[in-house]
């Protein structure tokens, strides 16, 4: 197992160094700068001469590939860059981000999971029925919905006309709800539906039929041999859902001013605080791979299937 | 032979779908004595597994019994609510079934899936279960079972998954044992060793055997009363030395002329039989009249249009065909 | 009525409302204007006292993140409001007066050909750290906004006092115009005759104590001198400051604590203000029209005529442009009139040229350009473009000063027989596009005061393009009436010069003038004391606001 | 079957779309970006105007017709380019093997860990708002899973008889990728390539959300709905017909999708995207 999980670290290391690359080179040609970028709100001018010397203090002034060797230098010893913006490291600014981040991804991918897995099995094992219609008519249209505006719905409904939840911000759970199930609602429909369709194929298989003619009851059934099938086939969904969670919470961070990674990288586009920019984004890399890798365990101590093709 | 353990009689099961109900198994009826074997061949998708699945009562939608009446050891499971059902299967009926690959949950050791067994129906507790089941495999005559029972499936070869199989299905020695295809799947040599545990085993707890096959020769071997099925009727049913020596039936004739000569290799499933030419119509399209027809070298102008009735067969048992003698 | 007699003349509603022979819609706006007033000021209603206690809830709309919390690094108004909560400038904006006033400094004495000012600074002014502010904090903070190598913002305004260009150059370790006389007294040599009120107010030249920057504490822990101390900052969320104890001005601040809460989403601030989690907010143009609707939010907006101005630059260098009466055309063929008030909904205040309303030149005689298609044709055809012609639209986003602007000339301009392609970028990049000149015409919003002479300056021929002259305007007599109002020492003279130079800036129709910004805020019941801050309307001074005890925030 | 019902109900929502890009000329009462009148703006909706209009006076009935052209171009042609970069990496890496095969699956994970709508991000401010961006950045960021698919399905089909047999014949390599694998793969890639005609319309809003969409005056519905979103409460009708054809496009797509899946890819039903 540990050689297993030191092999898929070693594996990271590629895939980074390329996103590394393939990043640093397209914010490498983006228009504007963290200069101009300073003055978009029309306030004042920059003077020229500032502005040259803010690019060459910020060493933008070198050639592509000086910059690229340095970065790659620094991202070696863990460096993550310093920010135009403010001054900081990045691995700070990130590190500051990286909780909320992380929490609204795990409350979004908890309420996906906690409501999204049973539905789908509950529709499974009463396909045609009205429920089971209802549940997955619902679920594609979670999956059809632009989220910013789902959010803005739930906005105003809970926090504005109820004024049960708070429409903003960072703080207690509470304000953790409406976010979270904004950008809940599309994983949440994906795995009712991947859920539903696993179940249906381990409702139908051998073993299941073996199951019930040992005299076991329905629930048994479920609960002894079809869950753990069927949840192995939703594990890869919820995977790939939880890795990429981060990068679409880009959306609901901006709408419910929740300071996040997604936040701090738009917001970073936008400034051209281009270091922060690559920071985010290779933490989020990281972190979907992580994701995977720690899902790829999971199957591994699971499945005895894969454990044998491992060892 | 008073007490039978399975008594069918004028079964009907029919598979729900957008046109209507189609029929799959028609006016099927035969029964078992305690003990006895009985064999069920024909070729694939005559109607023999749904059958079996009938008397697990384990008919899912869209598959549904219209009528006829299915007796374990005298309890009509039509009546049985769904708890009393339960206890009958794993405890009076057991069933093993063609695919041991994918018949044993992939995710649980074999040792598990037979302790189910007692937990189920004896109440046992697990770690208790869990020594019983090192038995059970003992039973089947796997080499080192304490070991094996921590064994996946995958770890098993084919032979060895039937034999679990076995251990599973017998563990709380049920009057009746339902094998679909038992052997089908398995090499030839290890078929031999299976079908001659499942008879010894069976023989020993005096447990009645519904052996399903499409292997005429197999069951001749197996078993004391053979019933051949075609298009979801039983076409003729006797004694299996009476069947194979006097076949009646058309049919019959053909499956004993596919029998594989000494040597040769047993064919599966839906392979051709040599003797007989054209494939077992769909249940979508069943004909009027006999369903063999189209097959028959001996039809005629009724055949087309009358279901043959079954008659009595002189050497006993019953056929069903306009042409018997 | 009580009221409208203390109120103060020069607030640009009145001022506006009163100078000019006002169509029905503008007695509105002033009525409006003075309705805020009166309930912002008059004793009449509720508390009279301001009370001490209590949390204000404001927010920065302008993005999702503070740019920094080292001020001297960002000249954004959105660290701008948390400037003034944490920091001060030599100089603060008197919001009444429209003027600068000294904040630092308890006095000034400037010589005789006003280069040389003497300030006498504040003796009860402390740092946040509990050290007390001398003149060498301002030594040092000008110091350090010349450091050549970093490129500060402020370096533009310190550039003002007498050898800083020679540190920004590495020639000079010290700034020769600045003299410590004693601890609380600062000599400082200018190099023109201009008010440094102007220069030493922004907050990118705030005072800054030297040993915390050094430890780069800032970026994290800022410390400043004002009303209100840091507490934590969760970026990207919230700045907290609490009340500071030894604030120099007595009984001030009157709030416990202040929240900043960074919430760049409109929308968002919308459903916030409506379930009361805010206490301040700033609204666009729809949101205006809504909350004016609503009778539970319509007495809690407060709006001011800001001293930004909304122009279409026009480059002479793309060719039908650089005939005056091609741009005379467009300022003919648009209606601007329409456009503000059906699609920035009275959010704005027409432009009649260059300065806006409530700075010294402003004339309200001027009546802006007609909306006159048929005049606009035949200027076009006079300039040889009976066709029309086809341009590009620079444009960003922006939904005061770009796309949906730009979306309503099309129509307009099509009409005189000129095509509009809009191109929209961001607006990061938009100021880059202008700066370098790449473009055929952009749209943008350009602050264009307090100071009325650097105001005007923008447009001289010796200003560079990159420092703010984007459509290279060159008019000698131009030039030479900006120049004198900068010299005139009479203030008569100096408005009069002011006043032709706008003039000829609306003759020359560099630009399409479009709309000087109408800020607008809205305010829960329970707060009191906001300022009409015509620099920018989001920086309020928090010493100066209180909130009544029914505020629900703890 | 639910499967047909997908596809009935799927396929007749997508055709209105379409039908409503192909017609927008004809169908539209009004010009979507010419027939702006101030003084008719936020008109709510009634006989003169359908869908009402919106703040510029547009008529919002036309721009949703108009719109469905941007939008449907947007999601066809992004998904298109999708399609093919990801069928002709995967089908060449399944089938040659080899080095080529290590390339191309380390590009494939290495966009895979980039988030799609972070990378699109990007590229669009790279590139400037504008509809050749959008399709650029939704068209190189989404290809990943086709490419995975088209692999597996090409490795799977290459020891297959007919393709062996197909290479002893002589056939050349291109050959046997276009007449023996790409008609035998095409069933899932068409079921993907279907859903991810939604995904990108609804990227697009998202993008547009985020403030960089598409270039103007054409209308999208993704920034139609964006542009309307600070206006909801006082004019709900300028968001609600954008959002309304967003959801019922994206919707018919995704039954669609469903229903194709079960027509051709029957074996699939828990490998989803």
């Amino acid at each position: 197992m540990l050689r297993l999980i030191l092999a898929r670290l070693l594996a990271m290391i590629p895939t980074i160094a390329g996103v590394a690359l393939i990043i640093f080179v397209l914010f490498s040609v983006i228009p504007g700068s963290f200069a101009s970028a300073l003055m978009d709100d029309g306030r004042g001018a920059m003077d020229p001469e500032v502005a040259a010397r803010m690019r060459a203090a910020l060493g933008l002034d070198d050639p592509l590939i000086v910059r690229f060797g340095r970065y790659m230098r620094q991202l070696m010893t863990g460096d993550l860059g310093t920010s135009f913006r403010t001054g900081e490291p990045v691995a700070r600014l990130v590190g500051q981000r990286i909780g909320a981040s992380l929490e609204l991804a795990l409350a979004a991918m908890g309420f996906a999971m906690l409501i999204g897995i049973p539905l789908g099995f509950y529709a499974a094992l009463r396909p045609g029925s009205l429920v089971d219609t209802l549940a997955m008519i619902g679920a594609v249209s979670g999956l059809s919905l632009p989220k910013f505006w789902l959010g803005l719905m739930l906005m105003y409904l809970f926090a504005v006309h109820l004024q049960w939840l708070p429409s903003f911000g960072y703080g207690g759970w509470r304000h953790l709800v409406l976010p979270a199930l904004a950008l809940g609602v599309s994983p949440l429909a994906l795995l009712a539906r991947t859920t539903r369709a696993s179940v249906l194929d381990v409702i139908n298989a051998d073993f299941v039929r073996t199951a019930r003619s040992k005299g076991m009851s329905e629930t048994r059934v479920v609960t002894w041999h079809v869950a753990r099938n069927a949840l192995l086939l939703v594990l890869t969904t919820v995977g790939l859902q939880f890795g990429a969670l981060m990068g679409q919470a880009v959306v609901v961070e901006k709408l419910f001013s929740w300071p996040g990674l997604g936040n701090l990288l738009v917001e970073s586009v936008f400034q051209r605080d281009i270091p922060a920019v690559q920071g985010s984004i290779l933490v989020l890399v990281l972190f979907f791979l992580v994701i995977n890798m720690l899902v790829d365990i999971a199957y591994v101590l699971i499945d005895p299937r894969i454990a044998v093709q491992a060892s | 032979m008073t007490a039978a353990v399975l008594e069918i009689a004028g079964l009907d099961i029919v598979v729900d779908g957008g046109r209507g109900p189609t029929p799959l198994v028609e006016d099927v009826g035969f029964s078992i004595p305690a003990g006895a074997a009985f064999g069920l061949v024909g070729e694939s998708g005559c109607g023999k597994s749904i059958t079996a699945l009938a008397v697990m009562g384990l008919l899912r939608t869209p598959l549904r019994r219209t009528r006829g009446r299915i007796a374990l050891a005298g309890r009509d499971i039509a009546s049985a609510d769904a708890a009393e059902l339960r206890r009958l299967r794993g405890r009076e009926v057991a069933m093993i079934f063609q695919e041991p690959m994918t018949a044993l949950n992939p995710l649980q050791t074999v040792g598990r899936q037979i302790a189910e067994m007692f937990v189920l129906h004896e109440g046992a507790r697990w770690r208790d279960a869990e020594d019983r089941a090192v038995e059970a495999l003992r039973s089947v005559r796997v080499a080192a079972p304490e070991r094996r029972v921590r064994d996946y499936p995958h770890q098993l070869s084919g032979g060895m998954r039937q034999r679990v199989m076995i251990a599973i299905a017998l563990a709380c020695k049920p009057k009746l044992l339902v094998a679909d295809e038992p052997t089908t799947a398995l090499d030839v040599t290890v078929q031999a060793e299976i079908v001659e545990l499942m008879s010894d085993l069976c023989a020993a707890r005096g447990t009645a055997i519904l052996m399903i096959s499409h292997d005429l020769g197999l069951v001749a071997r197996m078993c004391r009363e053979i019933a051949v099925m075609y298009a979801g009727r039983i076409v003729e049913q006797a004694a299996a030395a009476d069947l194979l020596s006097h076949p009646r039936h058309p049919y019959t004739h053909g499956l004993i002329g596919a029998l594989p000569r000494l040597g040769a290799r047993a064919v599966r499933g839906r392979a051709r039989l040599a003797e007989i030419t054209g494939v077992v119509p769909a249940p979508t399209d069943r004909l009027a009249g006999c369903r063999f027809h189209p097959r028959c070298g001996r039809a005629t102008g009724h055949c087309h249009t009358d279901a043959p009735p079954s008659k009595a067969r002189q050497e006993g048992g019953i056929v069903r065909c306009h042409h018997d003698g | 009525m009580r009221a409208m007699s203390t109120s103060n003349t020069s607030l640009a509603g009145l001022a506006f409302a009163r100078r000019s022979m006002p169509p029905l819609r503008w007695v509105l706006v002033g009525l409006v204007t003075l309705c805020a007033v009166v309930a912002l000021v008059s004793p009449g209603r509720a508390q009279t006292t301001p009370r001490t206690g209590g949390v204000l809830r404001m927010t920065a709309p302008y993005g999702s993140t503070l740019t920094s919390l080292d001020i001297h690094t960002t000249p954004r108004a959105q660290d701008g409001i948390v400037a003034k909560v944490l920091h001060r400038s030599l100089y603060a904006w008197d919001s009444a007066k429209n003027v600068p006033v000294l904040e630092l400094a308890k006095s000034v004495s400037v010589s005789t050909d006003g280069l040389v000012h003497t300030f006498k600074l504040r003796d009860d002014a402390y740092f946040h750290n509990g050290r007390k502010m001398t003149a060498d904090d301002l030594i040092w903070t000008y110091t350090r906004l010349m450091d050549g190598t970093k490129g500060f913002p402020g370096a533009r305004f310190v550039r003002l006092i007498k050898g800083a260009v020679d540190v920004e150059k590495g020639q000079a370790k010290e700034i020769a115009g600045l003299r410590k006389i004693d601890d609380l007294t600062l000599e400082m040599t200018i190099t023109d005759k201009v008010n440094p009120g102007f220069y030493f107010i922004d907050d990118v030249t705030a005072i800054l104590p030297r040993e915390v920057v050094e430890s780069g504490e800032m970026l994290t822990k800022p410390v400043g001198l004002g009303p209100f101390k840091f507490v934590e900052h969760v970026p990207g969320s919230r700045l907290v400051a609490t009340r500071w104890e030894k604030f120099y001005k007595p009984g001030k601040p009157y709030l416990d604590k202040v929240v900043v809460l960074i919430m760049g989403e409109a929308a968002a601030r919308d459903a916030a203000f409506r379930s009361k989690e805010i206490d301040l907010s700033i609204l666009g143009p729809a949101q205006y029209v809504a909350y004016q609707a609503d009778p539970a939010l319509k007495d809690g907006i407060i709006d001011v005529a800001e001293f930004f101005t909304r122009t279409m630059g026009m480059n002479p260098a793309f060719k039908p442009f650089a005939d005056k009466r091609v741009r005379q055309a467009i300022n003919h063929a648009i209606d601007a009139d329409l456009i503000i008030k059906r699609l920035v909904k009275d959010k704005a205040v027409r432009a009649s040229a260059w300065l806006p309303a409530g700075l010294d030149g402003f004339d309200a005689a001027m009546k802006p350009y007609a909306f006159d298609p048929e005049k606009a044709k035949k200027l076009l055809a006079d300039a040889g473009f009976p066709n029309g012609f086809e341009f590009e639209w620079t444009t960003s986003q922006n939904e005061s000063w770009g796309l949906p602007i730009v979306e309503a000339v099309i129509p307009m301009l099509a009409k005189v027989g000129i095509t509009l392609k809009p191109k929209l970028i961001e607006a990061a990049v938009l100021s880059e596009t202008i700066t370098k000149g790449d473009f055929q015409a952009y749209i943008w919003s350009n602050s264009s005061g307090p100071d009325p002479v650097a105001s005007l300056k923008r447009f001289h021929s010796a200003t560079p393009h990159t420092a703010g002259n984007y459509v290279d305007f060159k008019n000698p007599a131009y030039d030479k009436l900006v120049d004198e109002a900068a010299a005139a020492t009479d203030a008569a003279v100096r408005t009069e010069k002011l006043r032709a130079a706008n003039a000829i800036l609306y003759d020359e129709a560099p630009v399409w003038f479009f709309n000087y910004n109408k800020a607008v805020m809205a305010y829960q019941p329970w707060v009191k004391g906001l300022q009409r801050n015509a620099t920018e309307l989001t920086h309020q001074y928090p010493e100066d606001l209180w909130v009544e005890a029914t505020s629900p925030a703890q | 079957m639910a499967g047909r019902a997908n596809l009935w109900i799927g396929g007749g929502l997508v055709a209105v779309a379409v039908a409503a890009a192909l017609f927008a000329p004809w169908i539209a009462t009004h010009d979507p970006v010419l027939d702006a009148n101030l003084m008719l703006s936020e008109e709510p909706p009634g006989r003169a105007f359908w869908f009402g209009t919106d703040t510029q006076g547009r008529d919002i009935w036309s721009r949703v017709v108009h719109g469905a052209r941007i939008s449907l171009t947007v999601g066809l042609v992004s998904q298109a380019m999708n399609t093919i970069i990801g069928t002709v990496l995967g089908v060449t890496a399944g089938y040659w093997g080899g080095w080529w095969d290590d390339v191309v699956s380390a590009f494939t994970n290495i966009l895979l860990a980039i988030p799609s709508l972070i990378f699109a991000l990007a590229i669009m401010a790279v590139l400037g708002p504008g509809l050749g961006s959008l399709l650029i950045a939704l068209g190189l960021t989404n290809w990943t899973f086709t490419a995975r698919i088209a692999r597996a399905q090409a490795l799977a089909l290459k020891s297959q008889g007919y393709v062996q047999a197909a290479r002893v014949m002589g056939y050349g390599d291109l050959a046997i990728m276009m007449r023996e694998l790409l008609p035998n793969m095409a069933g899932p890639l068409i079921v993907i390539a279907t859903l991810g005609i939604g995904g990108a319309i609804l990227s697009e809003a998202a993008l547009s959300f985020l403030g960089l969409g598409i270039r103007p005056p054409y209308p999208s519905w993704g920034s139609m709905l964006s542009d309307a979103r600070d206006n909801i409460r006082v004019v709900p009708w300028l968001a609600a017909f954008p959002g309304l054809a967003i959801f019922l496009t994206v919707l018919g797509l995704n039954l669609l999708g469903d229903g194709l899946r079960d027509l051709l890819d029957p074996q699939s039903r828990s490998r989803q995207p």
